[in-house]
């Protein structure tokens, strides 16, 4: 189903099973008011999130791309999200250089605890994403088709 | 150039030893060198190096990784050598390296913009000044500064890294004409939307040959990148340009602290894509981030395979 | 005798552009530091000064073009029976190609061979060739990797044109060589061009004055099954090869493809794209495994193909159109003209016993 | 594969929010979907029935329930579609509860992400495999961490049901808090004579081996094999013969030691057994205050000690166990209360915390049992207790009721009285909290039959009087402000996690909340697990809890080890990665990075290729988003099934 026309944006999370994904369960448990426009993957640790996943989510159209693990030093595999905050961390940076507006990606550490932190999380990512607005999405197979729609929105 | 005999010398002493040397030759035109396989005696005698002697020729050693191998190296060359061998993809015994002091090399894509087109080139001569170039009948004088690449201007390692025969006399510490990455300022400058369009622009007329990548002497997986398999099904085989993109950016983060930019992927490249900037910023990152340069020394670990508990310059999103 | 036109470069632009209002028209224009074809756009310029980086190849077979569309539905009464409705591609209108070389044009004939027999027709290979018109530009200069002289062609080949123009000064000399060609002569910017015929001439005579003595292929089919199964020269001959595609994917007669599906929930497309025979994939099989394992097998056939498979199939005819742009834009600087004529003087040591 | 999908009311959790027919209906549309319905309780016995029904009547390949988190009821709905016979790899779920209605009431939107979910979800099933578990065979052997009552409780009910034990206990002795104190709640009865047997039986037990003042250094492997390196602290004693007769004490001439076992009221000799009935009863040295050691003159106890078992040259040793199974036993540490100001932050000898009060109290502790003001050693007359110190008090970061001061402070009120007859007790109070088994009915005789002034409200500040102290404070129930002159004070300080309880829940791979008290696996049905396989939580470590429970626990932590060691082989979890030959390229990248060493070198036909060790494999993937080609990929989140995830959110 597309997004809600003007109302939701499309905005994917990658989340750790141990802890992010945890949080965002304990968020709900505690009925903590989120926007709807998150839609959560669950990968079993931030270590396992190849930044690629993040560049092709929004080459496909996605408007914001948000990650989560546990929090440094609380792995569940103990250096997963050390490995993990590199890579997301090169790539956070990268993302402008491809066209990307900074803050369209951002990652961070949500522990299966910290209910009211993801929806502190959820609700200032949300928010961010809305004011950024749309990403820019590629459309057709040639870049015509989609330089010419930049063209027209501008 | 001077040093030549001297080279051909120390390969004709190594030769009974190895199964082939690597270096390079007289290709189709006077304009350009082509990678040179010696494996006997009198195939020594072909061996040309100077600033026509473009090619990596690192990118051939994992492919080769059974057999004993001579390799002529650049300096730049010569830190892809350290990088396979500290990602032992190759073995340090199997491998003899021939050294030299590096002037620079031409970038051939300057030199056809220059003359407009190469065209019927009958002559080429290169001084330490110039390049002058016979097309047609016509003699072109161009100034060899401004036909070298881009990262000769910056480079810091003009004589081989890692060698076991050393050619010449070294220069030593070179100071880089430019700063490291000056070259990329011009496309800093674009706005966010703007970079956006040249890399749809750029990308567009890609062939998806993936010369970029078999060019690359890091690419190291080639018939099993993951670019055309469909387990993992990264990318559809369709022209299209979101595909043609993706895979740039698959490109540069496989290589994200490998990269030793030697500019290959580029010069490799038969529609003239921009295609090493992508590398560059991404090693410009990793330069800021890690403190970390590749290709400098063999035991050193990639980044992004290793990590500390406690990272100095990730600042991460205060929520 | 065929009509003959002159067009003032002036009017180039202008009549592409009254061309281009009943079809696509294709001129070759620099797209960065690259010269490709692209559809015509009268806000830029063309660049007709030399070869295009790419051939015009992609205007008649497409890099990739989905051949069809296909959608599954569910029967509402029983989810779990599928209809599939599938919908061929087929594509439409006419095209015009300006300004690809005599080698580009005549490439298409050694498609035509295959994909337009007796014995079986691509539909979509023909509907783009049946609608496609070639404006042909007769070479006024060489470069070093030029060979099509050693293929039975010349600089100003009108194989496969419909038209041949021939640079003359002020403009071009446009000749007709098929009626399709004949019925594109009608433009008001053109004039008569009877006077220039003789300018022409002695621009085409002299480029191929200019070209050396082309060495005799004729062994070529033969000398290369010779050394086929000695896989030492091939590894020779390879030993430079980055296995990339760059020279198939610019050659004017590479004519393979790969054919995938690519599905999206309850819909796709049946999509065929180039695929080369450098690359390991083109040969490996389900089972994993590869007939063509290494570059030398690889590199072995793409020659082996143009000149000796390929001719054997088709009257001798060399499915190599000499344009030289896997040598010119080869990485490492392969060239197919060494490896055949190695392959033509190799004499097979004589061992004892 | 044919797909069926069961979208679950959950009562009214779901279907007040989220319209399940409409997600029904769309995912009816989805690829591979031939079955979908609404349920109103899925995971119920008729919910998991019509499953199975499903499964069988439409001949199903794999299910798809949206209803609330995997954690909750992943484990459920897979043993439904095995029962079916199904494998139970080829079943996903969509939370739509706890990420969907539980946090939003906009029914369009909820219904619209309910939708997303379930497709993500079927894209993805019609890429899992069936997945089949290796078995592997487990270490009988469990380890105890901590030597508290939940430890000794656990570890003897894990001895006792015929399983080796090795606990490890940091300080010198066992007993933890509970053997500090005098007598326990609402028995009143005498708390070392409770748990003293059960200390000798830990050391006497022929199946526990008691490794005291030592700490977990390391541990490594998985449920069934763990390594654990052991760091035995040097003692300077050597304990294999030290008989624990206390010359060496009574001849120490450094008397200026800090004596932690008793809460500082007092000091102890450098060389020291803390209590009598210490197990082990072995002396140890602390170098910080041995002359010996320090300045390298002295050496009396090596002269007094009759079995020369004196050694200044001891070092720390390590030791590695394997075990199957851990217990997690560390219990808890008091508050720091000097952060509080208005109780003097620690500038008045006379205000002293509920443990050395309790130290006080005892017989064995450093006054005999006698109560004295530590400023000048006089019996108090009017004692004031301040409950809540460091407990629900947010602007000191400890929202949470530790739970059980409450109840120690009646009890010391109880005492207070018993010793002195003729004192005072004033208890300032927010709430009682006395919700155990005859608790609130102790509280009350603390009150009525002890005379205890129980004043509810804070005490506001607490000023030096004469050799008195003031105690100001409101009686919220009359209005009124409130001064007692008091002779002492005694803070029921609040617990909290104890020291190190973060670094070892790093080595154990577990989490902790906030506070640092360990997370169990589920609040309500999984108490005692973790979310890492084979370790256990016992006692305060989980969150402050009175004796009872901690002994509670510290039997169901036995439990679930006995119960995990019935069988003589586990199940390796089949999420694990496996690698593509043909498409390896033998870099070692998979190699350098898998924290867990479980994925080797081999030699394939003369080529170096990467081979994944299935049983020791954790599947965390790092692996997966190492291998530049995917050539080796995590099983049920392949690259494949987390694009297509993508792919299903994101279609341009």
């Amino acid at each position: 189903m597309p997004v809600l026309e003007g109302k939701e944006l499309r905005i994917v999370g990658f989340l750790c099973n141990w802890c992010s994904y945890g949080g965002a369960d304990t968020a709900g448990v505690g009925r903590f008011n989120q926007p709807t426009d998150l839609r959560i993957i669950k990968v079993p640790c931030s270590g396992r999130i190849d930044p690629l996943f993040v560049v092709k989510a929004l080459m496909n159209g996605a408007d914001g791309v948000l990650v989560s693990g546990c929090h440094p030093r609380d792995c569940h595999y103990a250096e997963g999200n050390f490995y993990a905050r590199r890579r997301l961390e090169i790539m956070h940076k990268f993302l402008p250089i491809l066209g990307y507006e900074p803050g369209r990606f951002e990652y961070t550490w949500v522990s299966a605890s910290e209910g009211q932190r993801w929806q502190q999380v959820v609700t200032s990512f949300t928010e961010q994403i809305h004011k950024l607005g749309p990403a820019p999405k590629i459309v057709g197979p040639e870049a015509s088709d989609t330089l010419s729609l930049m063209q027209a929105a501008l | 150039m001077k040093f030549q005999k001297e080279l051909k010398d120390s390969i004709r002493k190594a030769l009974p030893e190895l199964d082939v040397v690597i270096g390079w030759c007289g290709s189709f035109d006077p304009l350009h060198a082509t990678p040179h396989f010696i494996r006997r005696e009198e195939d020594i005698d072909k061996l040309e190096i100077g600033p026509l002697s473009v090619h990596n020729l690192a990118t051939y050693l994992p492919g080769l990784r059974s057999k004993k191998v001579g390799i002529v190296v650049k300096g730049c060359d010569s830190r892809s050598v350290i990088e396979l061998l500290q990602e032992k993809l190759i073995d340090r015994e199997n491998v003899t390296i021939f050294g030299f002091p590096c002037t620079g090399v031409v970038d051939q894509a300057k030199i056809k913009k220059a003359l407009g087109h190469v065209g019927n080139v009958q002559s080429c001569d290169i001084s330490d000044k110039s390049v002058v170039v016979v097309v047609g009948d016509q003699a072109h004088s161009l100034k060899l500064s401004e036909m070298l690449a881009d990262k000769c201007h910056s480079c810091r390692y003009p004589d081989a890294i890692i060698s076991d025969y050393f050619v010449g006399d070294k220069i030593g510490d070179a100071v880089p004409a430019k700063a490291d990455y000056e070259a990329l300022e011009t496309f800093e400058k674009l706005s966010i939307p703007e970079r956006f369009g040249y890399w749809l622009k750029e990308l567009d007329r890609c062939i998806r040959c993936y010369a970029c990548r078999n060019a690359c002497p890091l690419c190291v997986c080639r018939d099993h990148c993951a670019a055309e398999s469909r387990d993992p099904h990264w990318l559809s085989q369709e022209n299209n340009v979101r595909d043609k993109l993706m895979f740039q950016v698959i490109h540069a983060y496989h290589l994200a602290g490998r990269c030793t930019e030697c500019g290959e992927c580029q010069r490799a490249c038969p529609v003239d894509i921009p295609v090493l900037m992508l590398k560059q910023q991404m090693n410009k990152e990793i330069r800021d981030i890690f403190k970390y340069e590749a290709g400098v020394d063999p035991e050193a670990t990639p980044p992004l395979l290793s990590f500390k508990m406690e990272e100095e310059n990730i600042t991460e999103k205060d929520w | 005798m065929a009509p003959v036109k002159y067009l003032k470069s002036t009017d180039l632009k202008s009549w592409l552009g009254e061309l281009a209002q009943e079809n696509r028209v294709f001129a070759p224009r620099y797209e960065g530091d690259a010269v490709i074809f692209a559809p015509f756009d009268p806000e830029q310029e063309i660049f007709i000064k030399y070869a295009a980086t790419a051939p015009p190849k992609k205007t008649v077979f497409p890099q990739s073009e989905k051949l069809v569309d296909f959608m599954y539905s569910k029967d509402p009464e029983d989810l779990s029976r599928i209809l599939i409705e599938a919908k061929e591609v087929l594509p439409q209108g006419t095209a015009i190609v300006f300004g690809g070389r005599p080698c580009d044009v005549r490439g298409f004939t050694m498609f035509d061979r295959v994909y337009m027999s007796e014995e079986a027709t691509d539909i979509y290979y023909k509907a783009r060739r049946d609608n496609t018109s070639f404006i042909t530009l007769a070479c006024d200069s060489t470069e070093n990797t030029c060979f099509c002289h050693w293929v039975n062609s010349s600089p100003s080949d009108p194989t496969g044109s419909d038209i041949l123009a021939v640079p003359v000064t002020g403009g071009l000399l446009l000749k007709a060589v098929s009626d399709r060609g004949e019925s594109l002569l009608t433009s008001k910017l053109l004039s008569e061009g009877e006077s220039k015929r003789d300018e022409a001439e002695k621009v085409i005579k002299e480029v191929a004055d200019s070209l050396d003595q082309a060495p005799d292929l004729a062994q070529a089919p033969k000398k290369l099954l010779e050394v086929f199964d000695n896989i030492e020269f091939w590894e020779e001959v390879s030993a430079k090869c980055l296995s990339c595609g760059a020279c198939t994917y610019l050659c004017p007669t590479c004519y393979c493809f790969n054919i995938t599906d690519e599905t999206q929930g309850m819909k796709g497309s049946r999509i065929r794209s180039w695929d080369n025979c450098m690359s390991a994939l083109f040969t490996m099989e389900a089972s994993g495994h590869n007939p063509r394992p290494t570059k030398a097998h690889r590199l072995k056939n793409r020659v082996g193909h143009k000149f000796s498979y390929y001719p054997d199939l088709h009257d001798g005819v060399i499915s190599c159109c000499g344009c030289g742009r896997c040598i010119k834009s080869c990485p490492a600087g392969v060239d197919i003209r060494e490896i055949v004529l190695k392959a033509i003087a190799f004499e097979p040591t004589v061992t004892e016993g | 594969m044919k797909i069926g999908v069961f979208v679950c009311h959950c009562g009214s959790n779901i279907e007040a929010t989220v319209d399940t027919a409409a997600v029904a209906a769309a995912a009816r549309e989805f690829p591979g979907v031939v079955f979908a319905t609404d349920t109103m309780y899925t995971c119920s016995e008729p919910g998991q029935d019509e499953i199975v029904d499903a499964i069988k009547e439409h001949n199903l390949g794999g299910v798809v329930v949206a209803s609330c988190t995997p954690r909750m009821h992943e484990q459920t709905f897979r043993r439904t579609v095995e029962r079916a016979g199904l494998n139970k790899y080829l079943f996903e779920m969509a939370n739509i509860r706890e990420h969907v209605s539980w946090i939003g009431k906009d029914r369009e939107a909820n219904t619209n992400k309910s939708v997303d979910l379930v497709r993500m979800a079927t894209e993805k099933l019609l890429r899992n495999r069936a997945l089949h578990p290796k078995k592997f065979t487990i270490n009988k052997r469990v380890l105890i961490i901590g030597g508290g009552v939940a430890g000794i409780q656990a570890a003897l009910d894990c001895a006792d049901g015929g399983l080796e034990v090795v606990m490890v206990e940091k300080t010198s002795t066992i007993g933890g808090k509970m053997a500090k104190l005098d007598k326990t709640f609402p028995t009143v009865d005498c708390s070392s004579c409770i748990l003293g047997p059960r200390m000798v039986d830990v050391a006497q037990h022929p199946n526990i081996t008691l490794y005291a003042y030592s700490e977990i250094e390391e541990i490594k492997g998985y449920v069934g094999n763990f390594e654990i390196k052991v760091k035995k602290k040097a003692t300077y004693v050597d304990w294999k013969n030290c008989t624990g007769c206390g010359i060496c004490m009574e001849k120490c001439p450094s008397k200026k030691a800090t004596d932690t076992f008793n809460e500082e009221i007092g000091k102890t000799t450098a060389i020291n057994i803390p209590f009598p009935q210490a197990i082990p009863k072995k002396a140890k040295i602390d170098p910080a205050f041995c002359t010996m050691l320090k300045k390298g003159k002295c050496g009396i106890c090596a002269k007094v000690c009759p079995s020369g078992c004196i050694d200044y040259e001891m070092k720390d040793e390590f030791i590695t166990e394997k075990v199957g199974a851990i217990v997690t036993a560390t219990g808890f540490d008091l508050f720091d209360w000097t952060v509080y100001g208005e109780y003097g932050g620690g500038r008045y000898p006379d205000v002293i915390t509920s443990l050395q009060y309790e130290r006080m109290l005892s017989a064995s502790g450093p006054t005999g049992g006698h109560i004295k003001r530590p400023s000048d050693g006089k019996e108090p007359k009017n004692v004031v207790f301040i409950q809540c110190v460091g407990s629900r008090d947010k602007s000191v970061g400890r929202p949470y009721c530790t739970g059980f001061c409450c109840m120690y402070t009646a009890k010391q009120a109880i005492l207070t009285k018993d010793h002195l007859p003729q004192s005072q007790s004033y208890v300032f109070y927010m709430d009682i909290r006395a919700t155990g088994k005859l608790y609130d009915e102790f509280t009350r005789r603390a009150m009525e039959e002890y005379d205890t002034n129980y004043i509810r409200g804070r005490v506001s500040m607490i000023y030096p009087k004469g050799d008195k102290l003031l105690v100001r404070g409101a009686d919220t129930l009359m209005g009124t402000q409130v001064e007692v002159d008091a002779d002492l004070v005694v803070l029921a300080v609040g617990a909290e996690s104890s020291a190190g309880a973060s670094e070892l829940a790093e080595k154990l791979r577990i989490s902790y909340d906030s506070y640092g008290f360990y997370m169990e696996g589920h609040p309500k049905l999984k108490p005692v697990e973790t979310n890492t396989a084979g370790v256990y939580l016992a006692g305060a470590c989980q969150g402050p809890k009175d004796i009872p429970s901690s002994v509670g626990q510290g039997s169901a932590a036995a439990a679930k080890v006995l119960g995990l060691f019935s069988k003589d082989q586990l199940e390796s979890d089949p999420q694990v990665s496996i690698v593509d030959i043909k498409r390896c390229i033998g870099c070692g990248k998979c190699i350098q990075t898998c924290p867990f060493g479980a994925i080797k070198e081999i030699d394939f036909r003369g080529m170096v290729k990467a081979d994944v060790i299935e049983t020791i494999c954790q599947g965390c993937g790092i692996c997966t988003s190492t291998c530049p080609q995917g050539a080796v990929q995590l099983q049920h989140a392949t690259d494949n099934q987390i694009l297509s995830e993508v792919n299903a959110l994101c279609q341009f």
